[in-house]
């Protein structure tokens, strides 16, 4: 709680987190739609917003704030999905290739460097050609994880490698702290920021890279996104037809999450870096 | 001597089994989604109001077959695959039949490097001087509008993008074309030529400049940030070493060591912000050539662009590898 | 049984990059025993190779040659038990680099004692951990909840020692422990060195600069240079009679809390990289006693009166 | 003679702020010192006293968290006196180096890691010193790195390339680089044998009197003080408890703080038991009442528990800050 | 800028529908797959004969006159026009003609060489203008294969061709029978640019319809919708096909551009296409024609076309596009039959599905949408269609339970076997499209109706469809017919049981037949159709189109919906006078082979 309310001192965390917590809510509201996402000819079409419809309705007949609590979450599934499962991945495979080294380093980066240097969209794409119906939600994110961690396990590494040299590791060793510790205690601070970036850059391209998966038709166009919503958008002509509110409200949204996601990274771990936070703080005072 | 034993040996084994398995799983892929590049030109021929009677189907399968190089079990055709890398012939493209895919690589390749090789060094460059310059300067007020802007620049689609400035430069004020580049195939290298290319490539470069640019530019901030905490800046900076130098020689260049090695990385996961960009603007790129390939199952041509690209991106991770201790002096090859 | 062996430990380092690649002898055939309750010196100019063979013995690096035998036993055996560190434990030389400056210094001590179950509760663990900066001139409070960028070098120095200090080892290497710390303290860690020598029987491998405070505590000393020991013995005995003239010039150096006892004649100082590569003995470039033999070949040991030599001059007097 | 660095009254704390509370770590407590030119100042004193914030203050060098509550730290510029602490950012970046040089303590990582050191030493000279004399200044330094048993080589390697003895060095060479009038120089030779600790101090010594500058020198080392000092400050807890010229305070110690301190060093060909200053050395963050040394005080009275010591003068040019000395000297 | 600096206001730039050209150095359009409209089939190339569905008629090209056949239909006589040339001025004559038809018989590797080879037994010319072909067996209809409506075998230059291997030959620059020749192309593909030719008097365009107008007309792909969009709206495009939603845009956005009708609905509805929803007959349930039906009836078309094409398209149903002529010949006959034909839902209840009255719901819905349509019951017929299938929840239930269908407690439908049923949609992934437009709105119709839809836009849709891999499509539901006479054996020939194709194996003949369906019954009536002269006994082929058309919707093997319509948009302020629904003097397609004959029409505004 302590923490929290240090951190809440951060406009920017303040800020990010009520946005993420804005988002939440949307979210969460999608279980109480009135409508079905899937649905059409749920509303007239085209409408502006009004009182109704506070953010109109689309040519589809589906009322946009609630198709957008469907696409907020579907989006923050996958978008979650994919930088939680690759974080852990890009953790394991990074701190296991830096401290460990030989064969398991040579072995997990060269499997990294394989998934780096193949034209990974193209394989996205083919894979997301393959998968065709089983492209849900769930699998979007998984897939995405799986082409998302290598190289952020590679610059952990790299970070873990020099954190390996570095005296206090042996400090610690003298402590009695074991592998488990050692990395956890010792070289996840020094990661974390890394990690939260990393994440945050993830998350990023994992919402991206499902948009370009939708307007291509990649994943199913039906399951509300922030991508899918987009593609419907652009395809049904929103923006030269003047429907503003339909392809905005997407863009929007993309941008308040990663916003949001951005400044709570960026303050979170500033928070982490006790010299930063020290600055922060005298900095504020003067 | 042992450098070349401990390091350079296992490191081009390293290089070549990862050209091996990229070159095999992009062999496979294709091959498993179900698509039959010799049904999509049938199927092509069909809707081209050709009646084809079932006997004659058959034979033109197979004479396709035959003719794209897909006759034989999987295993054999691996081994055709591998043949023609070597010889550097991938064959013709199957659903551009017979244009060879080394060709229509001669025709796109020089563009796609033209637009995305400059935009991804421009990019590279000014997000890299303008985050460093921010990150540096993170507590001044501009800092922080820049940062605000591009920060709600990043997050938008390439696709949105492209329309967007495609609406604003191309239809309200008009000022560059919608597309369409007309240079036709007597093309002659001239002024007139260069200006051409730029015009069109202008806006489709400016998308990829701005939105990859608004990346490293937030990647550049952050490293900048942490970097001006490090004591020999705060050093120099006690010690009255002009800000200029300190933000050159000090902060950005050691900041721009990772930023390097991801630049060759970058060339790797190009090809999405390329597609949307060339989908937009109408431009000659590999990615539309790439991605109508995938969709159409034209397995030679994957072949030949997925090679060309592998082999580039693991030729200048090694080359930079190896290079590395040229940049950064501190590290050594173990 | 000596608690400690040291046997022909070389250390090799290749530095440069690939286009210009040296090979550094950082340790060079050091042999040295360290018996039990004894405070043993080892003392030389920086980059002699201290810290690395303290590393080596540590296990935090590995010999290009040579053993290291411990209680009898090569430490290879020890390396991969967890007790290992409870018997023996480290000072580093840079307090600044010893805690990692992203934990509390603190953790270090709580870990240390719930690791190596140094007490039954919390209560009984802070007990340990405040007699223990108690003993170095700190106390808990003084160090809960800091970050080491709060403390000050000689701070940082002492809590390092405290921390070692915890499991009671059996062996200490201290690696320049108290260098930040002023002269009053300096005095009471290293009575505190002693203390535990004479009672506990711990064995303190202690690397200075300062051979004042060497004399007043340790038992033997060895001096190194470039990564050769060039005398071992009884303390008093070299430093009360040095034998090479590298030990000379250091007692030489040493300057005097005295105001008026100030030298004026000036050292010569040789280039570090310089004296690596010198073939024969590499001391040849400023000993001023320096023969035809000393710059071609390399001087062997020589024990005089229980003092080990290694300088061509003594050749001849050979005991043994 | 008069003084070409003078700091009044300097009071500067660390604050620190953690989950609400408030910290007030006070590392340099009513400083007042008159720095002359052309001489060796050396500041001892208990470890975590204070002397490298003393230090980083008189460089003007005051960032969060330590802060700066009051006092003055006064140069002598062309006669007149600018007060470090609230001079324009551009004038004391220029100041910094060419009038007053800082060597940090544990200056093992104040190189740019990727450039070789000879394109550190061209960027405080391009900062500072016009084309011209570039050159020369470089000559110089070089020249010093010789005395100090470093080929000019040296410049063409990488920081992560020397040593730290090496690195130790060269940092002292950028600080005379360009012959500032008041060199700062924290423990400079903590990390090194004491032949090259002899060696810096050569340098040090040459470059003081060739220059006529200043060096405020900090170091546990008394051995060091009593080679090279002219004058010696003894700080304890944020205060300068005593003050004098050096042979003086080596003679006569005056403040129980530095008896202990001078008669606690040992001697090579004496093996007798020292003792040091019983007790704790007390916490910036709770200072004792009155005089912080009285809880370690084996002569303690009754008004040591409760007021502060004013330093005061007892003979010519030695101050002291202690009740006893109206007790040893005041009749005297 | 136009390449070369050729003039904007003599050049006309139309979309080319088929996107950017894979191979654009390649002009030989005989061997593989080409890109054709990039102008080859419209400007380039003059067929035998073409369809010109605007106005149901065949227009002689090269040939000048109707195919003649003999008695027993073993012989096919073309007469060719005189004065042609080729475009490097050799005349175009019978031998072309029978080198054409001889090297597709030989050749194996050439599309046509199936249908040559199967009846073609010898081919010779009788004079310069007279070929003669002797068919292996009586086949009334071989000249389909020489009549052009977006593709057909077109005569080559023999004396181009004699000297090269066909199939590799890239047949560039190009030699044409038409009005154009080649002048630059884009080599990555984006655009191919004709010039008018000297001797355009020497085409039959040019016999036919005059000079044509533009001199040069450019060709021009468009990778974006929004791209194309704005390329009009700034007069760098004048004719275009947009979707639907593109085609509102221009309207709104520019002020000189027009759709093929000037008002709503705007667009193209005389389109020789039907549009609709295919089952794979192969597959259980769908093998079942109640089910089927059942299927049917769950659709509320008025909902169905809000979805799909936003009420701007003509109903049908029957498998037929309900173009003027076919209206005419079929579905205005047919109402009768289609009124009181009955289903037979069981416990003898019928149930009569059709209803006449959906046009005037459907004007109704539009009406409601905001749209201004036209009182006029007639007028409303022609927009929306005659009628189409009444949307019948509870008659579908009742066919479904009749075959052991079940409802579950969530109201979901479970098969007889007891497990859900989802139905499984392959669809294209172009969202503007119409199949994908279907496929989204029948998915709608299953989904309320209680059916579990999972609906799968994929890349990989040809080759599941063709190869029978799929439950669902969105297929066209029938073979198009020509586009003009009564003849419909195009639409109905794939559906004979010979032809009948097992799952995993392509189907051959066009997308009708993926449906994988036979019936008996129309299986005589094809076999009639092979022996019904459709030159002489015209009113007989209509009779048989009748009788295959109500054996169709019997069964009901694929749902026909609405017919194709094209979103496109000219501007006219570099032309005029482009054909529109007021004027249909022609089809009013740039992909169209027929575009050539447009251009003599067309007037410049700016000289
Ligand atoms: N990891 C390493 N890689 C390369 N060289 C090294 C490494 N560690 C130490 N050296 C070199 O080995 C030599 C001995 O170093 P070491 O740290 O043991 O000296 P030291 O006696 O502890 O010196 P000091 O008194 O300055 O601490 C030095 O020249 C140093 O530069
Ligand atoms: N960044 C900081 N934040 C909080 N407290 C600090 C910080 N730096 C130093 N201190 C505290 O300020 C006091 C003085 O520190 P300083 O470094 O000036 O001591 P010092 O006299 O130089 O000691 P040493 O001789 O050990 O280097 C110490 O008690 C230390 O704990
Ligand atoms: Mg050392
Ligand atoms: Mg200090």
């Amino acid at each position: 709680m302590e923490i929290l309310r240090e951190l809440f001192r951060d406009y920017r965390f303040a800020v990010g987190f009520i946005f993420l917590v804005v988002l939440a809510i949307l979210a969460f509201l999608s279980f109480f739609s009135p409508y079905d996402p899937v649905r059409w000819l749920q509303v007239p079409r085209d409408l502006a917003p009004s009182r109704e419809h506070i953010l109109g309705t689309n040519s589809k007949g589906q009322d946009v704030f609630w198709e957008a609590t469907f696409a907020i979450r579907n989006s923050l599934i996958v978008a979650l999905i994919a930088g939680f499962l690759s974080r852990v991945v890009a953790v394991l495979v990074g701190f296991l290739a830096g401290y460990k080294g030989g064969l398991a380093d040579r072995v997990l980066m060269g499997v990294a460097d394989g998934l780096l240097v193949i034209p990974l969209f193209l394989i996205l794409v083919m894979v997301a050609m393959l998968l065709r119906d089983a492209m849900t939600i769930v699998n979007t994110g998984l897939l995405l994880a799986f082409f998302g961690w290598a190289w952020d396990a590679r610059t952990i590494r790299s970070q873990i490698l020099s954190l390996r040299e570095r005296e206090f590791t042996q400090t610690s060793i003298l402590s009695g702290n074991g592998t488990m510790s050692l990395v956890t205690k010792e070289y996840l601070p020094f990661t974390i920021p890394l990690i939260f970036s990393t994440l945050i850059s993830n998350i990023a391209w994992a919402i991206g890279m499902e948009i370009v998966l939708a307007i291509l038709g990649l994943v199913r166009l039906e399951i509300p996104t922030l991508g899918t919503m987009l593609q419907w958008a652009i395809s049904y002509q929103a923006m030269l037809l003047g429907y503003w509110w339909w392809i905005l409200t997407p863009i929007v949204l993309t941008i308040v999450l990663l916003v949001a996601l951005y400044w709570l990274s960026v303050s979170v771990s500033e928070y982490l870096d006790p010299r930063m936070r020290i600055q922060r703080i005298g900095v504020r005072e003067t | 001597m042992r450098f070349v034993r401990d390091y350079l040996i296992p490191r081009l084994i390293q290089y070549v089994l990862v050209i091996f398995f990229g070159i095999t799983a992009v062999f496979l892929i294709p091959r498993l989604t179900g698509q039959d590049p010799v049904l999509e030109v049938i199927a092509q021929i069909q809707t081209q109001g050709a009646s084809l009677d079932p006997v004659a189907v058959k034979s033109l399968m197979e004479s396709l077959r035959e003719l794209y190089g897909l006759k034989g079990t999987l295993g054999e055709q691996y081994l055709t695959m591998w043949k023609r890398i070597f010889s550097l012939d991938f064959g013709p493209s199957l659903f551009q039949f017979p244009a060879p895919v080394s060709m229509l690589l001669r025709i796109y390749l020089p563009w796609t490097i033209g637009l995305f090789a400059t935009s991804t060094i421009l990019a590279w460059i000014l997000g890299n001087i303008l985050g460093g310059v921010a990150g540096y300067f993170s507590q001044k007020r501009w800092s922080k509008v820049l940062d605000a802007v591009i920060m709600l620049i990043r997050p938008i689609p390439h696709y949105i993008f492209g329309v967007i400035l495609l609406i604003l430069f191309a239809y309200l004020w008009a000022i560059f074309p919608a597309g369409g580049l007309m240079l036709g195939r007597k093309a002659v290298f001239n002024l007139r030529f260069v200006m051409t290319v730029l015009r069109y490539s202008f806006l489709p470069a400016l998308t990829l400049v701005i939105l990859g640019g608004a990346a490293w530019f937030q990647q550049m901030k952050l490293l900048v940030q942490n970097i001006k905490r490090e004591d020999f800046v705060q050093y120099a900076s006690a010690g009255g070493v002009k800000e200029r130098i300190l933000i050159s020689r000090y902060v950005m260049r050691n900041a721009m060591l990772p930023q390097v090695t991801q630049l060759a990385l970058v060339l790797g996961q190009v090809f999405s912000g390329v597609l949307m960009v060339e989908m937009v603007f109408s431009y000659p790129g590999m990615g539309l050539l790439l991605y109508r390939g995938v969709t159409r199952g034209d397995y030679n041509l994957v072949m030949g662009i997925t090679v060309l690209s592998i082999f580039t991106i693991t030729t200048a991770v090694l080359v930079l590898d190896l290079l590395y201790p040229l940049l950064d002096p501190r590290i050594r090859h173990r | 049984m000596a608690l400690l062996e040291v046997r022909n430990l070389t250390k090799i380092f290749t530095v440069g990059s690939v286009f210009s690649r040296l090979r550094i002898r950082a340790v060079d055939e050091v042999s040295l025993t360290v018996q039990e309750g004894q405070i043993f010196t080892l003392a030389g100019e920086s980059g002699c190779g201290k810290t690395t063979t303290a590393r080596i013995i540590l296990g935090f690096e590995y010999p290009t040659s040579g053993e290291i035998i411990y209680r009898g036993k090569p430490v290879q055996e020890f390396l991969r038990q967890k007790n290992w560190f409870r018997e023996v434990q480290a000072v580093f030389q840079n307090p600044f680099e010893t805690f990692n400056p992203l934990r509390k210094v603190e953790s270090y001590f709580l870990e240390a004692a719930h690791n190596f179950d140094l007490a039954k509760n919390g209560k009984t663990a802070q007990d340990v951990i405040e007699e223990k900066l108690r003993a170095v001139g700190l106390s808990f409070p003084e160090i809960a909840g800091k970050y080491p960028s709060e403390f000050s070098g000689g701070q940082l120095q002492r809590a390092s020692i405290a921390r070692a200090l915890l499991t009671n080892p059996s062996l200490l290497l201290a690696d320049e422990p108290v260098s930040m710390v002023d002269a009053s303290l300096r005095m009471s860690i290293v009575n505190l060195f002693r203390n535990l020598c004479d009672t506990l029987g711990v064995s303190v491998l202690y690397i200075t600069h300062d051979l004042a405070t060497a004399y007043y505590v340790s038992d033997r000393i060895a001096v190194m240079f470039r990564g050769n020991i060039v005398e071992e013995g009884p303390v008093e005995k070299v430093l009360g009679n040095p034998r090479h003239p590298y030990t000379r010039l250091l007692l030489e150096s040493i300057p005097e809390p005295d105001p008026s006892k100030r030298r004026e004649e000036r050292v010569v100082v040789c280039e570090e990289r310089e004296e690596y590569l010198r073939a024969g003995c590499k001391f040849a470039g400023r000993c001023p006693e320096v023969g035809e033999i000393c710059v071609k070949e390399v001087p062997q040991n020589v024990l005089l009166n229980d003092v080990l030599v290694r300088c061509h001059k003594y050749a001849s007097k050979k005991e043994v | 003679m008069s003084a070409i660095l003078r700091v009044q009254d300097l009071q500067t704390f660390y604050v620190l702020e953690v989950l609400g509370t408030r910290k007030v770590v006070k590392a340099v407590n009513g400083v007042s010192l008159d720095i002359h030119e052309n001489e060796v100042y050396g500041i001892a004193g208990e470890s975590g006293c204070g002397k490298t914030t003393l230090l980083r203050a008189m460089f003007g060098n005051i960032e969060p968290p330590l802060r700066h509550f009051g006092g003055k730290v006064l140069y002598r510029m062309d006669g007149e006196y600018l007060d470090a602490l609230s001079l324009p950012l551009h004038k004391s970046r220029e100041m910094r180096f060419t009038y007053i040089a800082y060597v940090p303590q544990g200056s093992m990582s104040i190189f740019n890691p990727v450039s070789k050191l000879r394109a550190t030493f061209m960027d405080f000279l391009e900062s500072h010193v016009p084309g011209t004399m570039r050159k020369s200044l470089l000559a110089l330094a070089e020249k010093h790195l010789e005395s100090l048993g470093l080929s000019a080589r040296v410049l063409d390697a990488y920081p992560h390339q020397l040593s730290g003895g090496m690195r130790q060095r060269v940092s002292i060479a950028l600080a005379t680089l360009l012959r500032p009038r008041v060199i700062l120089a924290d423990e400079p030779t903590t990390a090194l044998d004491v032949v090259a600790q002899r060696a810096v101090l050569q340098l040090l010594a040459a470059v003081q009197k060739e220059l006529q500058n200043t060096i405020v020198l900090v170091t546990h080392d008394m051995g060091i003080h009593a080679t090279i000092a002219t004058r010696l400050g003894i700080m304890y807890a944020g205060k300068i408890v005593e003050e004098g010229y050096t042979p003086d305070v080596f003679a006569s110690p005056l403040h129980p703080y530095t008896q202990f301190l001078i008669h606690s060093l040992p001697r090579i060909g004496d093996k007798r038991v020292r003792e040091s200053a019983p007790g704790n050395p007390p916490s910036l963050l709770h200072l004792p009442p009155g005089c912080p040394f009285h809880p370690r005080c084996p002569y303690v009275l009754a008004r040591c528990r409760e007021e502060v010591p004013p330093l005061l003068e007892v003979t010519p040019g030695h101050r002291v800050a202690c009740f006893l000395r109206e007790v040893n000297h005041g009749t005297a | 800028e136009l390449p070369g600096g050729i003039p904007r206001e003599e050049t006309l730039i139309v979309d080319q529908l088929t996107g950017r050209v894979g191979t654009p150095s390649n002009f030989n359009l005989w061997a593989g797959w080409r890109w054709q409209d990039r102008g080859l089939q419209q400007l380039a190339m003059e067929p035998l004969w073409t369809v010109d569905y605007a106005t149901g008629e065949i227009i002689p090209g090269l040939a000048s006159e109707m195919p003649i056949y003999n008695q027993d239909f073993t012989q096919m006589t073309v007469k060719l026009r005189e004065g042609i040339t080729w475009s490097d001025g050799v005349p175009i004559t019978a031998d072309d003609v029978v080198f054409t038809i001889d090297l597709h018989a030989q050749n194996g590797n050439l599309p046509y060489h199936g249908p040559m080879a199967e009846f073609v037994s010898k081919a010779y010319k009788t004079d310069d203008h007279t070929a003669v072909v002797e068919l292996k067996k009586p086949n009334s209809r071989f000249h389909t294969n020489f009549l052009d409506r977006w593709g057909c075998l077109r005569i080559m230059p023999k004396h181009v061709f004699e000297k090269v291997d066909p199939v590799t030959f890239e047949f560039n620059p190009p030699v044409s029978s038409g009005p154009y020749v080649l002048y630059d192309y884009d080599p990555a593909g984006f655009w191919t640019l004709w010039e008018r030719r000297e001797d355009w008097d020497k085409t039959p365009t040019g016999i036919l319809y005059g000079k044509p107008q533009p001199k040069y007309v450019l060709f021009q792909a468009f990778e974006s919708a929004e791209a194309r969009i704005l390329a009009q709206l700034r007069h760098e495009l004048d004719m275009a096909q947009h979707t639907l939603e593109g085609l509102r845009a221009v309207l709104e956005k520019g002020n000189t551009v027009r759709a093929w009708r000037k008002e709503w609905p705007w667009v193209v509805n005389i389109d020789p296409c039907i549009t609709g929803i295919m089952f794979n007959n192969m597959v259980k349930p769908y093998d079942n024609r109640e089910v089927r039906w059942a299927l049917t009836l769950a659709i509320d078309i008025v909902d169905y076309m809000a979805i799909a094409f936003d009420l701007m398209a003509p109903v049908s149903a029957l498998h037929l596009p309900p173009v003027p002529a076919y209206k005419e010949a079929f579905f205005i006959p047919m109402e009768d039959w289609l009124k009181n034909f009955e289903l037979d839902l069981g416990n003898g209840e019928k149930f009569k599905p059709y209803d006449p009255e959906v046009p005037l719901k459907l004007a109704e819905a539009a009406k409601k949408r905001g749209y201004a349509v036209p009182e006029d019951p007639e007028a409303i017929r022609d927009l929306f269609g005659l009628g189409w299938w009444k949307y019948a929840p509870d008659v579908a239930e009742k066919l479904l339970k009749k075959n052991g269908f079940t409802r579950g407690d969530d109201g979901k439908w479970r098969l007889p076997d007891g497990s859900p049923w989802k139905i499984n949609i392959v669809a294209d992934v172009n969202v503007a499209s119409h199949p994908l437009r279907n496929a989204t709105a029948v998915a709608e119709a299953w989904r309320k109706f209680g059916i579990d839809v999972n609906l799968s836009p994929t890349e990989a849709r040809e080759s599941l469809i063709l190869n029978g891999e799929f439950e669902v499509c969105d297929q066209w539901p029938a073979g198009e017919p020509w586009g003009a006479g009564v003849d419909l054996s195009r639409t109905f020939n794939v559906w004979h049981s010979s032809l009948l194709t097992p799952i995993g194996k392509p189907v051959a003949l066009g997308p009708g037949m993926a449906a994988r369906w036979a019936n008996p019954k129309l299986d005589a009536i094809i076999d009639k159709m092979q022996v019904t002269d459709p030159f002489a006994d015209i009113e007989g082929t209509r009779l048989l189109g009748i009788e295959a058309l109500k054996v169709v919707v019997e069964d009901m093997p694929t749902i026909p919906t609405y017919g194709y319509c094209g979103a496109v948009a000219w501007d006219e302020y570099y032309w005029t006078n482009y054909p529109g629904a007021e004027n249909p003097y022609s089809q009013p397609y740039q992909h169209w082979p027929n575009f050539k004959y447009m251009l003599p029409f067309l007037q410049p505004k700016k000289q």
